[in-house]
């Protein structure tokens, strides 16, 4: 298990290195990462506020809900915050499961809680100017789902 | 008293992050309530409380929660992590 | 874009970096990995067997499909054919998009299709000799969803 | 004239990978049928065909399917990749 809330950027490849090895009932790995986009073509960085403490503690109860409900074998998650350019990656999460439905749908889960539970905040750089990311409808309307 | 933290543009319109409150409040509600009272830039930041959301000690709460015995209180907008 | 059917092991690492980097529209990464299981603790080993030639178009026809179906702006499919131990990686897919349902969509939809539509057969080694492994209709019944 | 494969134990109980048909079959049930004749290990094989699946020329196809002009035809049973 491995929960970061990190200035630093993270390396998929060695974050992903021997998760979920060693173990017999381990049959599915799925990981997700997001990515600075930008959709405007008038992005020059994203900048992510979070809130230290509980950024951790809100995380650790996701995870915690998540390793439940689906029996995980182990759980990845790690989380930048601070000034980011275009391409770079944000965040990451990993699960490893059983079966590839138990792995696929708890990391859906922990990106779905992520977005809207844990304390982070997005402020887009641009030429013109920064503004806020505003939360959508469509990330509050995802948890139902669960 | 309670240590009030505020986070993205609810920090940027109060001008801190955070700061030491004297309060007889019993609720979270009452609380905004109080700081509404001090001055215009509390009163732009809090002027619409379903942009908000509150944190008790950490937890997400709501504005009606109590806050007695709570020693940290933080308001933010609905988070975009991810 | 990459399609390999391979009897090598693979560094899911080495896959995955740089992978959907570089494009400004790319916002999210999923990666699947396929690893072997030991259910009931009396298996040495796992064979697969394919069929060279119909797998590599069986492949080339589903990912066409999923790039199609959700503005894919890369894909990874990777699998492994020939006798592999418990732990080792059977095989991976790896998809990036725009946005994380995109994503996370089009690699359930292709971990779908490799199950029941790729020329892939899975064959226990044991102590007590060797056995097919049966197709599930509920990994039929999965591809209904799409 | 068309080549015929076998995999996983379909393989097994024909007892060979592939071979040459000499066939005036005009669709794959037919050209199954010319099969089990032959031998009773091609009736074991093709005892069951809601068991098994058919490509031609590498792609999946049903047992009605015409085989004319086909080079290529596999059988094998239900996959099990991913």
């Amino acid at each position: 298990m491995k929960i970061a809330v990190q200035a630093d950027p993270f390396d998929l490849g060695v974050e992903l290195a021997g998760f979920g090895a060693g173990r017999a009932d381990v049959g599915a790995v799925v990981s997700f990462t997001g990515i600075v986009r930008d959709d405007t073509g008038a992005m020059d960085a994203l900048e992510l506020e979070h809130y230290p403490g509980m950024t951790e503690r809100a995380i650790a109860k996701i995870v915690e809900q998540a390793v439940e409900r689906w029996s995980l074998a182990d759980v990845i998650v790690i989380h930048r915050h601070g000034r980011l350019g275009i391409g770079e990656q944000i965040m990451m999460v990993a699960t490893a499961a059983r079966h590839r439905a138990a792995a696929f749908e708890a990391a859906e889960f922990l990106m779905d809680y992520l977005k809207s539970r844990a304390p982070f905040w997005k402020k887009e750089h641009g030429p013109e100017g920064t503004s806020w990311v505003a939360a959508k409808d469509a990330d509050e309307d995802a948890l139902k789902r669960w | 008293m309670v240590e009030v933290l505020y986070f993205a543009w609810v920090r940027e319109r109060i001008g801190l992050p955070r700061e030491k409150v004297e309060t007889s409040a019993a609720t979270v509600a009452e609380l905004v309530e109080e700081l509404k009272a001090r001055e215009p830039r509390y009163e732009a930041a809090f002027a619409d409380l379903s942009a908000l959301r509150v944190a008790l000690d950490q937890d997400l709460a709501e504005f009606d929660a109590p806050i007695e015995g709570v020693r940290e209180v933080a308001f933010f907008p609905p988070m975009t992590g991810g």
